[in-house]
């Protein structure tokens, strides 16, 4: 039974992360008394979701391989936002059509991503530190003020505001209603659909995938395109959350999502990874950083820990898998 | 004679998989000594411990006269034991000269490497293998198979070694290439090395090999000095059980043909192909290594894009950008480097197998049925015998025998109209071997096309109704006759020393 | 046979591309190529092309280190404090490169003797040490350091500034390394197929504790020259470090998948970044624009050299 | 005992250290209890995520110092809603909503005291160039509206670059060297934050212009101590942090306790050395003028 148990947690990160989450609910809940709280629980998800949106963008473009990374995950992010915040704010547009153009932004932005990743067949870690500078430099400009500096964007109409701010029996609505609902749906197109064996591999060896007749090409523009997307819908939800578009909106994002990524267990090598475990570790991660602030430790030592927790969790599963994994 | 190494009661187990179940060996300076045994017996498994790539889990090692403990092929290198493996290690982006040289180099007084000498060497080393060496400055990944192989094998030549095994050198090259390898084994073996050679050519031990040991199941069925022993005896210690017969080849009746090609060019790789493939006819494609005729055929399956001519199915120009419109108009192939092209080797056998028709196993929104997915690897596997605890089995972690089953499962998986096989038997044990004969000649029977491309000129002969032969990207010879179809013939062809027609 | 690959290199591409800018700057400004501007850039790459040495060779065996920066914050941190608290400047110069080295061994023991991949043992690293750094600081930042502390920085040899001095020979020596020393073959070999290497008899585990001991080596003597040029410590000194590193190394034709690249091709690239962002200035480029042009060329560059080897593979 | 909470643009710079200190003194000498947190880059919305925690947590007082002036508005909201008294420190935001804003100098005041240190140290004409932080840094970016303001009052003074550095003083530097290389006959470079102002500095010395360009610009007195030591800066401009700090913490507790501040008169703070003045217009707390440091005054100061 415990056998089982250890073994299970070797080779399965999502149940390993599950495992740790409850500890760390356990923990915490006696070290702080507002943390078990229902009210708490709730209300933290709302702090995953633009972060968890990205990482599931970078879970899927690392799986893809071949060095596949987007570090203008943030950037679009911003860029997304600021195009909602200046049709809106600034010129006037209506609200729905400027969320859509925002969000349309973001699956421009990949489509550029992707073009020059699978058709010009450029690394991507060129490619996306090239767009990186490119989107931030036209989100800053267009975020220009009359005065010639880049400025924020906070006057939309009222009803925007439900995206990222309304909650029902306190549960944020990105949480129910965007969020969760397209976790499943990408979990689905992952491990169940042609399109996620395609995907898987393409990551494992995109000359053994050429060679099986997998678009390979496809495949990659496509996630890049699902991720510009996700960052898209990410912009959204945030500039609606805090009320306010800002070309830096997404600065820091890129590193925390791909480290998100890999915790859950997505292989930077590509052609491993999973939903289920990026999704784990972003509610990990949520939970950790709520924990640590409640708990008045200084957000200086938040990274600190996840970084103790990034390494102490990959000893923990090579012990564990050295035991575990090779007895039947 | 001495007694050289000496492997006593070896038992390895990966998980629940007992490899070798307490194997003796002996092996005795100068002599060629065979291993022989169907796919999965365990060969390759008793090499990686005999040069310390893996460690066994019980049993000693003896090595002239002395137990040794082979923790790590540093350990068997610095005593003299050097392997090619089955499976061809290479570093691609970096040269043949390193490849060669990478562990062994040869230093200046300084410690430098001595890039000069080194590419002196190599030279030399390729030239005793009659090879041009015309390539050893570029990266091993742009060579083919059969020049990787080469190569590693004169890696392994250049050690001072006392000890050489040869896992599987031959399985894709020609009888040329073959003869000297032959050769130089006779060199080797006048200087006292000893020398183990596992192959599943039978046909070719009596040639080369002193005794042979036959394995079978993770253990040993016997050591015979050569002399004493048939192929036939062979047969039945390894497989236990009869070889199946032969199916009888009746002749196709070149009424429709199915795929024509006309004068393909592609820059430095081939020039003006031109040549017809009838409905239900087996095509062979013979020729030395790099030859040409892999780059031919995935031009074919829309791998790569060719500089002028034209490629007609049923008469009609076609247009293959890609593999998948190649599969689109019922044409397969199958690669010849199973590690590199052919098979997902951290995946599972059945998600290799189901990979190229995964789109038709899709149910509602391109989810996957995984119920026929099941169904079909199974059937694969039974049919096939792969020997494999299941379907979700890692395909890495199968004998190189069975990894070539589960490669041409793949590809019958599509069923295809035109079906092209490179190397298509490569590594694959006698029983098997004919089991995939067999089903050869069953599927050109039911009326589809199929091209071979071997090294092996017997399975040329035996399979092909017509054979074209390469040399240096051209076509140099056509036998369109049964009977014109010989050794010495294609082997005339494939040197290029003139055009060869045998049409009446 | 070598002249068909310099010309297939990437080092050429970005080396002409590079050309071909300081040609463009030089006709549009009299103030592009004076020795005093060519000092300015070479000084802005010393630490990233000392760094990028380390990174060049990390990339190589198909490994990656995201934690450069957060090394050479607390490099930094070390050097400062030593500085501040009655050390002699030569040992806190000392003390701080060595501890650059500690840190580097450190990601070598969880890498290369653990096994651990590379990218999660340096994304902790990274994050942790942002850490340490803050507290080792207590939040507050070293200024006015004594000027021998920043010979690193500031010191001059016949003339020439001791950074550019130390750029040249470290560039000069581990190109040489990786070209004619077993160990620098080695390194290229376990980033081809460390199953190959291990098994032609290369100690593939020396090899890589090796390579990430000797960037956090690297790291500390680039953390030394930052901490010379800038004369004060922040809590966030490195930050985006790592990132500038691995851009220049890639830009300059490493292969982030490993196995192949060179030293000299990672000076490239990051001198490449360096001539374009002074240029702009130069030229007054409005500021905001910037990013926009170093993407696009950036992007163009590599573009152009992939065009030029297509059909190749 | 009330529990007051600050939090700072970002933690671990040289400034906010210095309100962090005047924050502690005032909880020691009110006797309440001062909670210092924020995030490690000036991210606005790991700030909102702090101020929940800190709402979840249940403190008496929040005041921030915002990273964007709106985007705090409805977390602060929240905040309100669940009876905390929620006030802005050092920039303002949340307008409508906050109760007061403990404004150290008024943003136009600081643009135009920086721009009338660069006239007076170029003589009233010539060239000068700015490096600022972020480009996307508010309060830089009214400073620097400000200031050019103020320009249009200067005909024979001419801005010639706005660049950007960052929070990074390695990078000021280069881009200082880089503008000086592009100018050489600007007179003054500014620094409009902690770090660049420092980096320009350095960089006036490094090109050996050192009594040709003044460096000047917005910073703590520690990071230009040992430059006006060397004679490439002569003045540059801040206020008291330490004092704000001070003030923040003091005018929350007397807000708490149910207290009105007088308008429009300087009222007597006990701690800090300035008579600070309440606007009830806009409901501001402004500490002071800036003050402009010089080798005169800047060993008083020891932040
Ligand atoms: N890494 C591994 N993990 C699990 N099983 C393994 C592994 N390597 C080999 N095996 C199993 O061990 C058995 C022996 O394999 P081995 O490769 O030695 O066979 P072989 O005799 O070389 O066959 P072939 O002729 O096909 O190359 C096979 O059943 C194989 O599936
Ligand atoms: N000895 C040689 N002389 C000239 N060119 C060669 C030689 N060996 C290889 N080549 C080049 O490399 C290409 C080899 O392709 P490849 O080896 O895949 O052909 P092949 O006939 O399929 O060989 P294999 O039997 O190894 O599969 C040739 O087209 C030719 O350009
Ligand atoms: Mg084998
Ligand atoms: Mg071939």
């Amino acid at each position: 039974m415990m056998k089982k148990f250890l073994k299970l947690m070797a080779v399965n990160r999502s149940f390993f992360l599950f495992v740790f989450l409850i500890g760390m609910f356990v923990v915490f809940s006696f070290i702080i008394p507002e943390f078990s709280t229902i009210y708490n629980v709730l209300n933290m998800t709302k702090y995953g979701v633009e972060i968890g949106l990205l990482a599931f963008a970078e879970t899927l473009i690392i799986i893809s391989g071949g060095g596949g990374i987007d570090l203008s995950i943030g950037s679009i992010l911003s860029l997304s936002a600021m195009v909602i915040g200046v049709l809106a704010g600034r010129l006037g547009v209506n609200i729905v059509i400027a969320s859509i153009l925002g969000i349309i932004t973001g699956g421009l932005c990949g489509v550029v991503n992707g073009f020059f990743v699978s058709f010009l067949r450029i690394p991507p870690l060129i490619v996306t530190l090239s767009t990186m500078y490119v989107y931030d430099s036209l989100a800053l400009l267009i975020a220009v003020d009359k005065w010639g500096n880049p400025m924020p964007v906070s006057n939309f109409p009222y009803g925007y505001y439900f995206i990222g701010q309304q909650t029902y029996f306190n549960i944020p609505f990105q949480v129910i209603a965007i969020f969760i609902p397209l976790a499943l749906m990408l979990h689905f197109v992952l491990s169940k659909t042609t399109f996620g064996r395609y995907l898987v591999a393409t990551g494992n060896s995109e000359v053994v995938a050429r060679f099986s007749s997998v678009p390979v090409r496809r495949v990659k523009f496509t996630v890049y395109v699902i991720g510009g997307f996700l960052a898209g819908l990410a912009a959204l939800i945030m500039t609606s959350r805090i009320a306010s578009a800002r070309p830096d909106l997404g600065a820091g994002l890129n590193l925390q999502a791909i480290t998100i990524a890999v915790l859950g267990g997505t292989n930077i090598m590509g052609g491993e990874g999973s939903i289920l475990g990026t999704l784990m570790a972003i509610v990990v991660i949520t939970a950790l950083y709520n924990g640590l602030q409640l708990a008045g430790i200084s957000s200086i030592w938040q990274v600190g820990t996840l970084g103790i927790i990034l390494i102490g969790s990959a000893i923990a599963n090579i012990i564990l898998s050295k035991k575990f994994s090779s007895v039947e | 004679m001495d007694s050289v190494l000496k492997a006593k009661k070896i038992v390895k187990n990966f998980g629940g998989v007992k490899a070798l179940r307490g194997v003796d060996f002996e092996l005795l300076a100068g002599e060629v000594h065979a291993l022989v045994g169907e796919n999965g017996a365990g060969k390759s498994t008793l090499i990686k411990i005999l040069t310390g790539v893996l460690q066994p889990d019980s049993g000693e090692i003896e090595y002239f006269g002395k137990n040794v403990v082979l923790d790590s092929p540093r350990e068997a290198h610095e005593l003299g034991i050097v392997a090619v493996y089955q499976e061809p290690l290479v570093y691609k982006h970096l040269s043949v000269v390193e490849n060669i040289f990478i562990g062994n180099e040869i230093k200046k007084r300084n410690g430098d490497v001595d890039w000069k000498k080194e590419r002196d060497v190599t030279r030399e080393l390729l030239k005793s293998l009659d090879i041009d060496p015309y390539f050893i400055d570029e990266p091993m990944g742009s060579l083919s198979t059969g020049l990787q192989q080469l190569a590693l094998i004169a890696k392994a030549l250049n050690y001072n070694a006392k000890v050489i095994i040869f896992d599987e050198p031959t399985a894709i090259l020609t009888e040329h290439e073959t003869q000297r390898l032959f050769s130089i084994i006779k060199k080797l073996k006048e200087k006292e090395v000893g020398i183990i050679y596992i192959s599943h050519r039978l046909e070719e031990l009596p040639q080369i090999a002193d005794r042979v040991t036959i394995m079978r199941d993770g253990q040993v069925m016997g050591t015979f000095n050569m002399n004493e022993i048939n192929r036939e005896k062979m047969i039945e210690l390894m497989a236990g059980r009869a070889v199946i017969e032969e199916i009888d080849r009746k002749p196709p009746k070149y009424e429709e043909v199915v795929l024509e090609v006309e004068n393909l060019n592609k820059k430095g790789l081939y020039q003006d192909i031109s040549f017809k493939l009838y409905k239900g006819e087996i095509l062979g494609f013979s020729g030395l290594v790099g030859a040409g005729r892999s780059e031919v055929m995935q031009t074919i399956f829309g791998l790569i894009k060719p500089d002028s001519g034209k490629i007609k199915i049923n008469s009609k120009e076609v247009n293959i950008k890609d593999p998948a419109s190649a599969m689109n108009i019922g044409i397969a192939y199958v690669p010849e480097d199973r590690g590199a092209q052919g098979l997902f080797r951290a995946l599972a056998i059945s998600f290799n197998i189901t990979i190229p028709i995964i789109d038709q196993l899709s149910k509602f929104f391109g989810m996957v049925d995984k119920d026929k997915e099941r169904e079909i690897s199974e059937n694969y596997l039974k049919w096939f015998q792969i020997k494999a605890p299941s379907i979700y089995t890692l395909v890495n972690n199968l004998s190189g025998g069975n990894q070539q089953k589960v490669l041409l499962s793949k590809w019958l998986a599509t069923s295809p109209k035109i079906l092209i096989l490179d190397e298509p038997t490569r590594g694959v044990d006698v029983a098997v071997k004919s089991q995939i004969h067999n089903e050869i000649l069953r599927l050109a029977e039911s009326g589809i096309s199929i091209i071979i491309v071997s090294s092996e000129l017997p399975e040329i002969i035996k399979l092909s109704d017509r054979v074209i032969v390469m040399h240096e990207g051209r076509i140099t010879g056509r036998f369109d006759k049964k009977d014109s179809i010989t050794p010495t013939n294609l082997l005339n062809a494939a040197t290029g020393s003139r055009m060869v027609y045998s049409r009446d | 046979m070598e002249l068909k690959k310099i010309i297939k290199s990437r080092e050429l591409t970005v080396g002409l591309v590079m050309i071909g800018l300081i040609v463009f700057f030089s006709l549009s400004s009299e103030r592009f190529l004076t020795t005093n501007n060519i000092k300015n850039i070479l000084l802005q790459v010393s630490s990233i092309g000392v760094a990028s040495i380390g990174m060049t060779m990390i990339i190589i065996t198909g490994g990656i280190d995201v934690s450069a920066g957060s090394i050479l914050g607390i490099v930094a941190v070390t050097l400062g404090k030593a500085a501040t608290n009655g050390f002699p400047a030569w040992l806190s110069i000392i003390l701080g490169i060595l501890v650059g080295l500690a840190l580097g061994s450190v990601n070598a023991s969880f890498i290369a003797l653990l096994g651990i991949p590379p990218i999660i043992v340096t994304l902790g690293m990274m994050s942790l040490l942002r850490s340490l750094a803050y507290t080792f600081l207590g939040g507050r930042w070293i200024a006015s350091l004594p000027g021998a502390v920043r010979w690193m920085g500031l010191g001059k040899i016949l003339n020439v500034p001791v950074p550019i001095w130390l750029t040249i020979i470290l560039v000069a020596y581990f190109s040489y390394f990786m070209r004619y020393r077993p160990l620098g073959r080695y390194i290229y070999a376990v980033g081809n197929s460390l199953e190959a290497a291990r098994v032609s008899g290369v100690d593939t585990k020396r090899i890589l504790f090796f390579v990430y001991a000797l960037a956090g080596l690297m790291y500390g003597i680039a953390g030394a020259i930052v901490v010379g040029r800038a004369g004060i410590v922040q809590t966030n000194t490195g930050n985006n470090f790592e990132l500038q590193v691995i851009a220049a190394t890639v830009l300059g034709g490493t292969s982030i998948l490993g196995g192949k690249g060179t030293i000299v091709g990672s000076i490239l690239g990051s001198l490449l970044v360096a001539v374009l962002s002074n240029g702009l200035i130069l030229l007054n480029v409005p500021a905001l624009t910037e990013g926009l042009i170093i993407g696009v060329l950036i992007l163009g560059s590599v573009a152009i050299d992939v065009i030029k080897n297509r059909g190749e593979e | 005992t009330y529990k007051i909470a600050f939090i700072p643009k970002l933690v671990g710079i040289p400034y906010f250290n210095a309100m962090e200190a005047g924050g502690k003194r005032a909880a020691k000498d009110l006797g309440v209890e001062f909670i210092y947190t924020g995030p490690t880059t000036d991210s606005v919305a790991k700030q909102i995520e702090i101020i929940d925690n800190l709402i979840t947590k249940g403190v008496d007082a929040i005041a921030v110092a915002p990273n964007d002036p709106a985007a705090i508005t409805p977390i602060m909201k929240k905040a309100k809603e669940k009876g905390i008294l929620v006030l802005t420190s050092d920039t303002d935001g949340a307008e409508g909503v906050r109760e007061l804003f403990v404004n150290q100098a008024r943003a136009k005041d600081i643009g135009y005291t920086v721009m009338d240190v660069v006239a007076e140290l170029m003589d009233y004409k010539g060239k000068f160039a700015i490096v600022s932080g972020g480009p996307t840094a508010w309060n830089l970016n009214t400073w620097i509206m400000y200031l050019q303001q103020r320009l249009a009052e200067y005909p024979d003074i001419e801005l010639v670059t706005i660049r950007y550095a960052g929070e990074d003083v390695q990078r000021a530097v280069d881009v200082g060297l880089s503008v000086i290389q592009a100018f050489p006959d600007i007179k003054v470079i500014v620094g409009m934050n902690s770090t660049s102002a420092p980096g320009v500095a350095e960089a006036v010395e490094l090109a050996g212009k050192v009594g040709q360009i003044w460096a000047t610009g917005i910073t703590v007195p520690s990071m230009m101590k040992e430059h006006m030591k060397k004679g490439s800066v002569k003045k540059f401009v801040l206020w008291d942090p330490e004092n704000l700090g001070y003030l923040t913490v003091w005018a929350a507790k007397y807000l708490l306790d149910g207290n009105e501040f007088p308008a429009n008169t300087p009222i007597d703070v006990p701690g800090i050395d300035t008579k600070p003045i309440y606007y009830p217009e806009t409901k501001e707390l402004v500490l002071g003028p800036p003050l402009v440091f010089t080798p005169e005054n800047i060993d008083k100061y020891n932040f």
